[in-house]
């Protein structure tokens, strides 16, 4: 029988996962990648509490709305930021973190 | 306003007022006929006319003042000055025949002084600012004198200094004038400091500066007795600075760098009396002190002494006579330790006429030999200067105490007055002293104006009139005011009855005897080493050479002076003001803003421009504070 | 569909951002200038109408998604004129340095559009959105100096790290909608008011959503970002994110702590006190050993959130046992109001500076503080502005600075938090230090050309403006603190 | 003329306030123009301080010349009810003469400013709102706006010494104007980061809502607090008031500023401390100064003391006088730690009488500055031969200095030392102890700069072309430095008058202490 807890501690490996990948990754588009996991860790979490919750239906929906905007967002999100990087790109022929310390201190 | 209300009281204050008023009338003509006259000199007169007259209205209204005093016994008068909470401060005189004699003594003196300096200090540069200090001099003198309360005397005793400071340092481009008016000042200063605290000390146990209060409750017992004690030795103190005891004697010695008519009116006549003024002013709570009495007359002793072997080796003229000021002004300080009030003041007219007169002398002899101050580079003047030289063999004499000059009686009632307090040791020491004192009046009156007359002073000649006047009056008074002492007529019961009823003129026939027969023996001496040379003065001075450098070199006290105030005191000082810079401000203050810019720099270096520390930061921040609060809430 | 005339103020703004980008397609190239004169024009045009139109009308939007009352009016006519100011402030930077003009000017006011919703949200998801909206508006704009490889890096920096913030703040909301079932703030209220025990799972969710807004406002230690973003990113942009968004941010947590987290922020408080200290000290501890002048404003920014999350920490007082009476809401009231008014002072006074900076960058070509030298005889009247918002900044009389920082703190300190007001005006001090440093760059060092800067019209009366308004509201704050009470009272609980 | 009273003290804060704003808008070419609006204004503004001075009633007593503006209302409060900041303005016998002391020294300080070489508009912009704030200390009777006018008096400080100061550079020892003027506002805002704690502690403890004084006073704080509160006003004020140990801005920012700043600065700026730590410490917190009053009086005497040695210790003649306010101040601090009438008084008077004597030094040390560009003591010698004017009015300053009668610190002192006499009398002769060594320094420094033979050679070296005809002080100079003597002298032989005004508020101030103990 699969409980809130199990979506909860898949939700918050994701979450970590993607934490992970985002402090240990060097390449940007794996960065962002890695935040798209953080945010479908979101939205798992978010899934289990919806049907899981004691409550009306419409307190219920509001669930699958905000994934819905998650998801929307998230894409959004993840076309501006592979459009900033591309820029990097052009610019600096790399889109390796490490190499974007101009600014620092 | 006090009761008492006599003319005389209101002349008594006017007094000071007339001179007050001639320094400012001079001081802001100054500037007025600087400002509107291009030829300044052609006014200059305006300044010593001023200040003449007012001395000569105070000599005049002093004359109000004494019959007043003869018919009335004085009084006091007074204003609020400042009334502070409990306490009130009101500037108010007292007249009574100390200060009445004092009055004259310093407004006589003041007159003629003023008079010489108009033959003295013509053509100098600073003409009427000469005036006007003089006038100042005189203002605070006079109050000072006048003063019914101590913070009152203080106010004045101080502005007498400042007189003496801008006097003593008149010719202040000369390293030297400037380098002893500074030593005055911060000498007396010493003493000043001394007396105010013993003043406030005073006022903290009565609540009051007048002196007559201060008297009416010490008397009454309700003073502390070491409080007392030790205000009244502050007190002591502070007239041990003015009237230059030992061991603060040291600056009116290079107090001689000024104008010699100065050194004649504040350095041997008036200010440096001001000391045994105050000491004998404040006699009764001085004798509700004993020890502190013992104190007063072991100081004098030592000064009077001590000056005294200085005077008789040094050989500047000024010099010479300076010593020998502190030294008598030693002998009256020794006569107010055994209280003789009246024998002091005595002394102190008559030793401030002698001296006023030699001093003037001695200004006369340098004024016509271009300044030289040598003794020894002077000789047989006396046929060049013929009044300059007899008048100085009066005052010299009447110092040296040869009857039946002044200073002869003034002696006498000093010695009767130590007899009377039963010193015999320190009557003895005394003789001493009073041999000595004939013994350098006889070498600075004798070696100047016999012997031959040096080349390069054979154009000298007699100084003007304006000049020899004074010195003529002041003679004649050296001569004649001894006989003060004799009872004159019913209202006069002689002097010592005159300024304490409670005493009677006294003649001992065997003291009179004995002083005379020292005075002659150190004058036949002075005669035989310094005109016949049958003693040499060399051979004496290598019999003992050690002493002899010893006192040339003023007993070192000077250089030990001058040692600590070098090294000890300005030593201290920079290192205070390095302690300052390095340790408070550079380590301290400095060291922490530098700490905290420190502390920046090694903070920063956790920016360290890498996206992965940033999102290292958020994270763990968030979790850190997570934890963070839940420790905390539990 | 209750009442979307309440809306028109942003029906008209998102009208005005697409008529921009439309109209920015048929004027040629020589005349861009007309793109920010109508911006301005209509902004003009929509604040008045906002204020005739809204004043006095309060009322929930779909079932409380949306609140227009006074707060909202507040904040909304502040934005609208941010708007405008930034707007203004870069016309010539824009014209001088960037490309696309239309797109520049239509994105800014569609963050406008995005800070006004944010102001009147009262549901975590709108306020996500909005926020959202306003972000992305910023990463564009941040990373918009296409071919300037430090715009391009602090565009990076910004979205990656915002994207990471909005992982974790939208964690922590799915946490609150799972844990308490409702996202709006009322709700909210009602359910923490009702429960005894926190659940530690909706601790974490709190904290998570704490830690995303802390990104918003650059709070330490989700404050990284905002130094490399700031000195990156095109002048008025920088502007625009220590005034605009910052300001906007601290809006809705406002509304937020405020309509929805009152009973919980007993709890809350000791983390935000944490918070404040260790932002006002770090932000003016940092901008002691910078050289860029951007970013050392961007650590005086961070130091200035600090002393704003001084103010929230103080909604409540430390001696606060759970029962809110009215002396307790009218403590809370001063303080928001200290809040609002020190936004405000910051948010002025920082403009200026900001503007002064892009006008000196744009003659100069430089930012390090060492290239102001002189410039306080190339321009006095650039200088004096500098001068003035600087004071204003360190909290010095009579610029507007120091009485909302004497406002705050004094609200603070009738909370009980006198220790953290002791911390804040000791880093007020330090802070002093490099506020001074720029001064003396500006007025004592000697530059080496003698070059005049002269100030064009815009720029000049802008300057005045500003200048004008920090002494007014250092002088006679009377008026705009009458417009902040009603606000207030809008939000209170009272209500 | 009620109404004019009743606005006086406004109109006195705000004429300098207007100076500024309209200098703003004059060309910065008209530079006569610039001086003379600067010097009419000055002028109006030291004619109303005395003014108010010598209307302020002390049979009356109280505050004087009240009136209050709300200024900015407070959100009502159930426990307080509706309150408001009002600048609330009014002087007490403690006041009024230091708004006059302001305006003497403002005024003095614009005519010896004539001789600025630069920027003569920004100058006079700085230094009216530097003056505008300094009244407004003095005259505020409301914490808010004690706070708000002081920061006021601090703000222009960094500009007025970082631009036209001058710097120190011996070979061995450098202090450039930047590090003066960084130093002296740093500590200014440290001292009154001190400050603004402890009004928000009184505000908040009072539970009153307002920040009037007058209202505060009543309030009798609790002990502890007191004690804990106490401490921190008078350090804060205490350091503006160059309380050992933290001093050291004062010499090193006074020698940095120049005249006329360090003449308003040394002159009032720093008797705005002593005047805080008497308003605030001593009116709202009693019971902490009673018991902090040793520890005050202590810090009091080092001052004296270690401000004396470390003056004889100086090269520069400006650090002499830096050092000497230092340790003048600290008669202040130990006159207000006896905590008696007298005392308290004589602590008053002294503010008023260093005040007017360092502007008086600082006018003519300036002046002697311009003319040879060096304060080296050890290169000057003999100046009076040039400057009889600067060599008088030096010595003038510097007996007052050294408390000579007649002058107005002798009054001063002497009432200092008589109040501590009546509690603490070792103090007290270690005060009149400085005194003694304040002559030595005060005449070292004479005796070596101004007395001895000028070596002509090295002064035609040191003096600048421009005042190769006339090296003594001009008109001006010497216009702003005889105002000063005069009155040193006015205050030194008449002091009754000064002391009935100041007596009246120092009566208050402890009946106020009495009445709450």
């Amino acid at each position: 029988m699969i409980e809130l807890t199990h979506f909860q501690i898949l939700s918050g490996f994701l979450f970590a996962i993607g934490l992970y990948g985002v402090l240990a990754r060097r390449n940007a588009i794996l960065v962002l990648m890695s935040i798209e996991l953080m945010l479908n860790a979101v939205n798992i979490n978010l899934i289990g509490y919806s049907i899981f919750m004691n409550a009306s239906e419409s307190h219920r929906a509001l669930g699958h709305v905000i994934i819905i905007f998650v998801i929307t967002v998230a894409a959004a999100e993840l076309a501006l930021a592979i459009a900033i990087i591309l820029r990097l790109y052009r610019n600096k022929s790399s889109i390796n973190t490490d190499d974007i310390n101009i600014m620092k201190w | 306003m006090d009761s008492n209300n006599t003319i005389g009281l209101h002349a008594a204050w006017v007094i000071p007022l007339l001179s007050a008023a001639a320094f400012l009338i001079i001081v802001f003509s100054m500037r007025l006929v600087g400002f509107f006259f291009s030829d300044r000199n052609k006014l200059a007169m305006l300044a010593p006319i001023v200040s003449i007259t007012a001395i000569l209205a105070g000599f005049i209204l002093f004359w109000l003042v004494l019959l007043d005093v003869l018919n009335f016994d004085g009084g006091s008068i007074s204003m609020a000055w400042l009334i502070v909470g409990p306490a009130e401060i009101r500037w108010g005189i007292f007249v009574d025949k100390i200060s009445v004699a004092m009055i004259g003594l310093v407004t006589f003196i003041s007159l003629l002084v003023q008079v010489y300096s108009i033959g003295y200090m013509k053509g100098d540069r600073h003409f009427e600012w000469y005036f006007a200090i003089h006038a100042l001099f005189a203002t605070a003198m006079l109050t000072l004198v006048l003063a019914d309360n101590l913070l009152f005397l203080y106010f004045a005793w101080e502005l007498v200094g400042l007189g003496s400071y801008l006097l003593i340092g008149f010719w202040w481009e000369k390293r030297s004038a400037a380098e002893a008016a500074k030593k005055a000042f911060i000498t007396t200063r010493i003493g000043d400091v001394c007396l105010l605290i013993g003043i406030i000390l005073l006022f903290r146990e009565t609540g009051t500066f007048n002196i007559s209060e201060i008297f009416h409750i010490a008397e009454s017992g309700e003073i502390n007795n070491a409080i007392l004690n030790s205000s009244v030795l502050l007190i002591f103190i502070g007239a041990m600075g003015k009237s230059a005891q030992f061991p603060f004697h040291v600056w009116l010695p290079d107090a001689m760098e000024g104008p010699t008519p100065v050194s004649a009116l504040i350095h041997a006549a008036t200010m440096v009396a001001a000391g045994v003024y105050l000491v004998a002013r404040m006699m009764p709570i001085f004798e509700l002190a004993p020890e502190i009495m013992l104190i007063v007359m072991i100081i004098g002793l030592i000064t009077f002494i001590f000056a005294g072997s200085m005077a008789l080796v040094m050989n500047d003229i000024k010099k010479i006579l300076a010593y020998s000021t502190i030294s008598h002004l030693g002998l009256m300080m020794l006569c107010l330790g055994t209280g003789g009030v009246a024998a002091a003041i005595f002394h102190l007219i008559v030793h401030g006429i002698a001296k006023a007169l030699l001093f003037l002398g001695a200004g006369s002899l340098m004024h016509s030999i271009s300044n030289e101050t040598n003794i020894w580079k002077m000789g047989g003047l006396r046929h060049r200067m013929p009044i300059t030289a007899v008048t100085f063999f009066i005052g010299a004499a009447s110092l040296a105490g040869l009857p039946p000059l002044a200073g002869f009686f003034s002696k006498d009632e000093l010695l009767l007055s130590v007899l009377h307090d039963g010193q015999y040791v320190v009557f003895a020491i005394t003789l001493l002293g009073v041999f000595l004192s004939a013994l350098y009046m006889a070498r600075v009156a004798i070696v100047p104006f016999f012997g031959s007359v040096p080349k390069n002073l054979a154009q000298s000649h007699e100084s003007g009139s304006i000049i020899w006047v004074p010195l003529v009056i002041l003679a004649t008074l050296s001569a004649g005011v001894g006989f003060l002492i004799l009872p004159l007529g019913s209202t006069y019961p002689g002097w010592a009855e005159f300024i304490n009823p409670k005493h009677h003129f006294e003649i001992k026939p065997w003291l009179m005897i004995l002083s005379i027969i020292l005075t002659l023996i150190a004058l036949i001496l002075g005669w035989s080493i310094y005109v016949k040379k049958l003693v040499s003065a060399k051979q004496i001075s290598q019999f003992i050479p050690y002493l002899h450098k010893t006192i040339l070199n003023k007993y070192y006290i000077d250089d030990f002076y001058q040692w600590v105030i070098d090294k000890c005191i300005l030593t201290f000082g920079r290192l205070v003001a390095l302690f300052d810079r390095v340790v408070i401000n550079d380590t301290v203050v400095d060291g922490s803003a530098i700490s905290i810019y420190l502390s920046a720099l090694k903070t920063r270096v956790f920016q360290t421009g890498y996206l992965f520390t940033y999102g290292a930061a958020m994270a763990i921040g968030a979790s850190g504070l997570t934890i963070l609060w839940w420790v905390l809430l539990d | 569909m209750n009442n979307l005339t309440l809306l028109l103020p942003e029906i008209f703004v998102v009208i005005l951002g697409f008529s921009i980008l439309t109209i920015d397609f048929f004027i040629p190239k020589n005349k861009k200038w007309i793109l920010p004169c109508f911006a301005i024009l209509s902004l003009t045009g929509i604040l008045i109408f906002t204020l005739v139109f809204l004043s006095g009308k309060t009322d929930e939007l779909y079932g409380g998604i949306l609140r227009i009352d006074g707060y909202s009016l507040f904040f909304k006519s502040a934005f609208l004129i941010l708007g405008g100011i930034l707007i203004v402030s870069s016309v010539e930077y824009v014209n001088k340095n960037l490309s696309n003009q239309g797109e520049y000017y239509s994105i800014l006011i569609f963050t406008v559009l995005a800070m006004m919703l944010m102001s009147s949200s009262g549901e975590l998801l709108m306020a996500y959105i909005s926020l959202e909206a306003l972000s992305f508006g910023l990463y564009v704009l941040v990373a918009f100096d296409r071919y300037n490889i430090k715009s391009n890096e602090a565009g990076t920096k910004y979205i990656i790290l915002g994207a990471l913030s909005s992982a974790i703040l939208l964690f922590g909301i799915s946490q609150i909608y799972g844990l308490l079932g409702t996202t709006q703030f009322n709700e909210m209220a009602d359910i923490l008011g009702n429960t005894s025990s926190i659940n530690p799972g909706l601790l974490i969710g709190f904290l998570f959503l704490i830690a995303g807004l802390g990104f918003k406002v650059a709070a330490v230690p989700f404050h990284m970002w905002a130094p490399d973003v700031y000195e990156g990113a095109p002048t008025p942009i920088t502007a625009h994110l220590a005034v605009g968004s910052k300001a906007a941010t601290f809006a809705l947590i406002l509304r937020f702590f405020i309509s929805g987290l009152m009973p919980l922020m007993i709890d809350l408080q000791i983390i935000l006190i944490i918070m404040a200290a260790l932002t006002m000290t770090l932000g003016n501890l940092m901008a002691l050993v910078q050289s860029n002048i951007k970013r050392l404003l961007a650590y005086s920014s961070i130091g200035h959130a600090g002393y704003l999350l001084l103010g929230l920490s103080a909604l409540v007082s430390i001696n606060q046992s759970g029962n809110f009476n009215l002396a307790f809401i009218s403590n809370t009231n001063f303080v928001v109001s200290g809040i609002i008014l020190h936004t405000i002072a910051y948010g002025i006074s920082n403009l200026a500076a900001f503007l002064c900076i892009s006008i000196i960058y744009k003659k100069t070509g430089h930012e390090n503080i060492e290239d102001l030298a002189g410039i306080g005889k190339k321009s006095p009247f650039l200088s004096m502005v500098f001068a003035a918002s600087v004071f204003s900044l360190a909290g010095l009389p009579i610029f507007a600075g120091f009485i909302s920082k004497f406002y705050l703190f004094t609200g603070a300190s009738m909370q009980g938090l006198i220790w953290l007001v002791a911390i804040a005006i000791f880093t007020s001090l330090i802070s002093l230090y490099y506020y001074l440093r720029i001064l003396k760059y500006i007025y004592i060092e000697k530059s080496k050309d003698s070059q005049q800067i002269n100030l064009s019209v815009i720029s000049f009366g802008l300057l005045s403006v500003l200048f004008i308004a920090m002494i007014f509201i250092g002088i006679y704050p009377a008026p705009l603190m009458d417009a902040i009470h009603h606000a207030t009272d809008a939000l209170s609980m009272l209500n | 003329m009620n109404t004019f009273n009743s606005w006086l003290l406004f109109i006195i804060i705000l004429i300098p306030l207007i100076g500024a704003a309209s200098l703003i808008f004059i060309p910065k070419e008209q530079k006569n123009w610039i001086q003379w609006i600067a010097t009419t204004l000055g002028f109006i503004t030291m004619v109303l301080s005395i003014y108010a001075f010598a209307a302020y009633s002390h049979d009356a007593g109280g505050f004087q010349f009240a009136n209050s503006w709300v200024w900015l209302e407070l959100p009502s409060n159930p426990l307080f009810g509706q309150q408001a900041i009002e600048l609330n303005l009014g002087i007490d016998g403690i006041s009024a003469p230091m708004i006059m002391l302001t305006g003497i020294v403002m005024f003095t300080g614009i005519l010896a400013s004539r001789s600025i070489q630069e920027s003569h508009k920004e100058f006079f912009v700085l230094y009216f709102l530097l003056i505008s704030g300094v009244f407004g200390v003095f005259a505020s009777l409301d914490l808010f706006f004690l706070f708000f006018f002081y920061e006021l008096s601090v703000l222009p400080m960094y500009l007025l010494i970082g631009i036209w100061g001058s710097s120190t550079d011996f070979k061995t020892f450098i202090r450039t104007k930047e590090y003066g003027a960084m130093k002296l506002m740093l500590y200014l805002v440290a001292g009154s980061v001190l400050i603004w704690i402890s009004i928000l502690a009184i505000f908040t403890e009072s539970g009153l809502g307002t920040f009037s004084i007058p209202a505060l006073a009543k309030v009798g704080f609790d002990t502890t607090f007191q004690l804990i509160v106490f401490p921190l006003v008078t350090l804060g004020f205490g350091i503006l008031a160059g309380l050992w140990p933290f001093h050291t801005w004062s010499p090193d920012g006074h020698v940095a500023a120049p005249t006329a700043v360090s003449m308003v600065h040394a002159g009032v700026l720093m008797k705005l401390g002593a005047y805080g730590i008497i308003r605030v410490g001593l009116f709202l917190l009693p019971e902490g100064a009673e018991q902090w009053a040793p520890v005050l009086l202590g810090l009091g005497t080092v001052n004296v003391i270690y401000g004396a040695l470390s003056a004889l210790g100086q090269r520069d003649l400006k650090y002499v006088i830096g050092y000497s306010s230092v340790s003048h101040m600290g008669y202040v601090l130990m006159g207000i730690a006896t905590l008696n009438v007298i005392g308290l008084s004589g602590a008053v008077l002294q503010m008023f009488s260093h005040g007017i004597m360092t502007a008086l030094f600082f006018v003519v040390v300036g002046v002697i500055y311009e003319r040879t560009h060096t304060r080296d003591i050890e290169v000057l010698e003999g100046i009076a031969k040039h400057m009889g004017w600067v060599a008088v009015l030096f010595l003038i300053a510097g007996l007052t200095s050294l408390g000579l009668p007649g002058l107005s610190g002798f009054v001063a002192e002497l009432l200092v030392f008589i109040g501590l006499f009546q509690t603490y009398p070792i103090a007290g002769i270690l005060g009149i102890i400085g005194a003694g060594i304040t002559a030595i320094y005060i005449l070292r420094l004479v005796a070596k700069v101004f007395f001895g033979k000028l070596n002509e050679k090295v002064w035609n070296s040191l003096l600048d072309n421009k005042f190769s005809k006339q090296p003594d002080s001009n008109y001006w100079e010497r216009a702003s430095s005889v105002v000063l003597a005069i009155t040193i002298l006015i205050v030194g032989l008449f002091p009754f008058p000064f002391m009935e005004v100041i007596n009246t508020g120092v009566n208050e101030i402890l009946a106020s202490m009495a009445g709450s103990l």
